[in-house]
């Protein structure tokens, strides 16, 4: 059989479909900054920026730019109305209090028990630089994974245990990747929405994992 | 009457000594206090710990402090940047000492140090090499990571206006540290782009209150900066 | 579209459920959401736990609620008032359990509920009767108790304006104990002397962002309270 | 020899006398708030409310009640230009951080080692209230007590060891009473300022404690 990976902007698309309406939301850098284009209409879904956002609207017409005004990966970005601005202390209050309801991160690695990796490669020479990963991996009620399953090198990123250093233990609960999605629940892998041709069998073998396909 | 502004960049910057522990606000190009940074490799003291989420980017600002050789150490959270080529030589070269603290803690951590708070439990990294030899304890059935207060001699900051009795307003994320780190030093300098009357700001939507403010410096407001993305 | 705007007060108490802790705002007369707590008390809900400031001062308010019987227990930091007769009665006739807490410690707790800290330690009251049976730790020479976060199921507070995103301004002291609380409680309920359109509130002066708030409703101004001194 | 007891009135005026330019100063609740009416001509002094004010002004004319501006004895107040409002974690950490220079205290009992009880009488019918008396204690840079130096039944105020509860251990730097100032040092009590009349052999046998003299 033959499947066709979905692309970053489909990977978004779908992930953005499944946020609810009233949601409050963090994009983390990279590849969940991409959300932001594809959030459904129709939904209300307020856009939370650690470096002192709620409301966060798109980026600026290129003549419209206020470098006082940036999203966590230090865009410009602009303000919806009815958004609000807060200092560094607050926005931290609101990650590790609890009361972002989802938090999309990017990873190196997910584990089968929802460890995340993704701050460092952990190689000797490596500069570390942990911004405010391990703060959302722990703060948000759901932290969701968005990311391509395999490495360059075919190897999956879902693994049995972590071998990149940890960002947070047990926190994750869902990879939205570029084959498939997958639930990380107390009975296992939960794996579903996998893309046109891709069997159930052949995402056990590319992940040499055991998946689940009980329904949601 | 009490008058916190000073006349000059010089002026806002004097009497800071050797060994001095110095906290610079900003996020991004959002809120850094390049002009009092500036200033401060012209005042000349040398053998600092220095605070800021990152640790430098580009050549001006803190990039500048560094290559200067006068910072000991850098408590930041992201030092990593494509343009932190400053930082990255010293701390490879072991020139500088590093202590890399996950962003909400190193902001929480300076909060307690100006709430007056010994430590505190959180849940940021625990389980992780950053949490490593510290103190752990479960609450309730979730483990947390002991943390202690971070406090500074200074701290430079940059506001949007401020008025004679030290009372700053921000604006957009230029606001980030600044507030936090003005409880956290015992003399916080601001620049500001504007100065204004005793009573002009609201009361309602003053951010930091006098109290937490020393010295004020008005500095000409830069043109606006070319923005690098991508950075953390 | 999400309008956090509640049409009564009725609507605005819907669903609290027996056994609820129970946060509720103001400190003397200003920020007293009073209309809410008497909504409360014709919603019903009973074996209460009430956080608030004081015990309730002459009939209205938090007086009211103890007064029906519904609460099993308060948790403030002044509860004797020249007016607290009713908190006064049920105390020494056993039927109201206390928890008494330094009015800082308090809003600190509350604070770390909010903020998600596990626990933090303060030096207040260190050496005293209040900090009895605590943990201490002895901490660069000084001496702290430990003290724990203060969850709610709900908050009650008055606020001066909202928009239907939930975002909140305050009036003068009447901010106090709210934009804390709003962050402790599972579901925030404000009374507001105003609605107004989303995008009308100053995003600098924006205390309480909508994140912090489920339901909001508002009610008509009340005329200006006869306010009696020497209380705290 | 015979003296006269400083009035009320006089005990503010010399205690505001000391407060100096730039001060931020917490009036605690009683006699404390006196100091307010008699701050000397040319100083700019800050005060702050535990409730969330800096900047708090004197009592309003009679029709220019605001119920929305209180002070921290819940009575009307107002602001003055260049004054703020915050919540009240930020007011405590104002108090808790030290950043308050001088917070001036009633008290039942002031200690010879600084302690101070000013909360509780300790009678087992007595309903406790503590308010915000322990965050002050522990939280300004200068405890200063404000007080009669004795009791009705004419009992000194100073003690060696407090018999009520405590508020506060080791915090009390000075003591400015109706008789006499007296300064709490690690060498022992300094009194000075002793109403005309009054001897220092008077004043100690009034309190039964030792006391020096020692230049200030």
């Amino acid at each position: 059989m033959s499947y066709a990976k979905r692309s970053r902007e489909e990977l978004a698309q779908r992930l953005a479909s499944d946020i609810h309406d009233g949601a409050y939301v963090n994009l983390g850098i990279g590849l969940p900054t991409l959300v932001a284009d594809h959030l459904p209409a129709g939904r209300e879904i307020f856009l939370h920026s650690e470096n002192g956002i709620l409301g966060m609207g798109p980026a600026p017409a290129p003549g419209d730019v206020d470098t006082d005004l940036l999203n966590a990966g230090k865009q410009p970005v602009t303000l919806l109305p009815g958004g609000a601005f807060f200092h560094h202390a607050d926005s931290f209050a609101m990650i590790r209090g609890g009361h972002l309801d989802i938090c999309v991160l990017g990873a190196f690695q997910v584990s089968a028990s929802g460890d995340i990796a993704n701050w460092s490669t952990g190689e000797p020479e490596a500069i570390p630089a942990v911004g405010g990963a391990m703060d959302l991996a722990v703060g948000a009620k759901n932290i969701w994974v968005m990311m391509e399953l395999l490495t360059r090198k075919g190897e999956s990123k879902i693994v049995p245990r972590c071998t990149y250093p940890l960002t947070g233990v047990g926190v994750v609960k869902r990879v939205y990747s570029d084959l498939a999605v997958i639930d990380i629940t107390p009975g296992g892998l939960v794996a579903y929405d996998l893309v046109p041709g891709l069997s159930m069998e052949e995402l056990q073998s590319l992940t040499g994992l055991q998946l689940l396909t009980q329904a949601r | 009457m009490i008058d916190k502004t000073r006349s000059s960049l010089e002026a806002a910057l004097a009497g800071v000594p050797d060994g001095a522990t110095i906290m610079v606000g900003g996020f991004g190009e959002a809120g850094l206090p390049n002009d009092l940074v500036d200033a401060l490799i012209a005042q000349g003291a040398k053998d600092l710990v220095v605070v800021n989420n990152n640790a430098g980017q580009g050549e001006r600002g803190v990039a500048a402090l560094l290559a200067t050789g006068r910072v000991r150490k850098i408590i930041c959270s992201f030092p990593r940047n494509v343009d932190s080529q400053v930082f990255d030589n010293l701390y490879r070269s072991g020139k500088l000492e590093l202590e890399l603290v996950p962003q909400g803690t190193l902001v929480e951590r300076i909060r307690a140090a100006g709430a007056g708070i010994g430590a505190f439990y959180t849940p940021t990294a625990f389980g992780t090499e950053l949490a490593r030899g510290k103190e752990t304890r479960q609450i309730n059935g979730r483990d947390f990571v002991l943390e202690f207060p971070l406090h500074a001699d200074y701290a430079l900051i940059k506001a949007e206006a401020a008025d004679r009795w030290g009372n700053l307003v921000y604006r957009k994320t230029a606001r980030n540290f600044g507030p936090v780190m003005a409880m956290a030093a015992k003399c916080t300098i601001a620049q500001v782009n504007r100065i204004v009357e005793l009573g002009e700001l609201d009361p309602e939507a003053i951010i930091t209150p006098g109290i937490f403010v020393e010295r004020v410096v008005r500095v000409a407001v830069a043109p606006t900066a070319v923005v690098t993305a991508g950075r953390k």
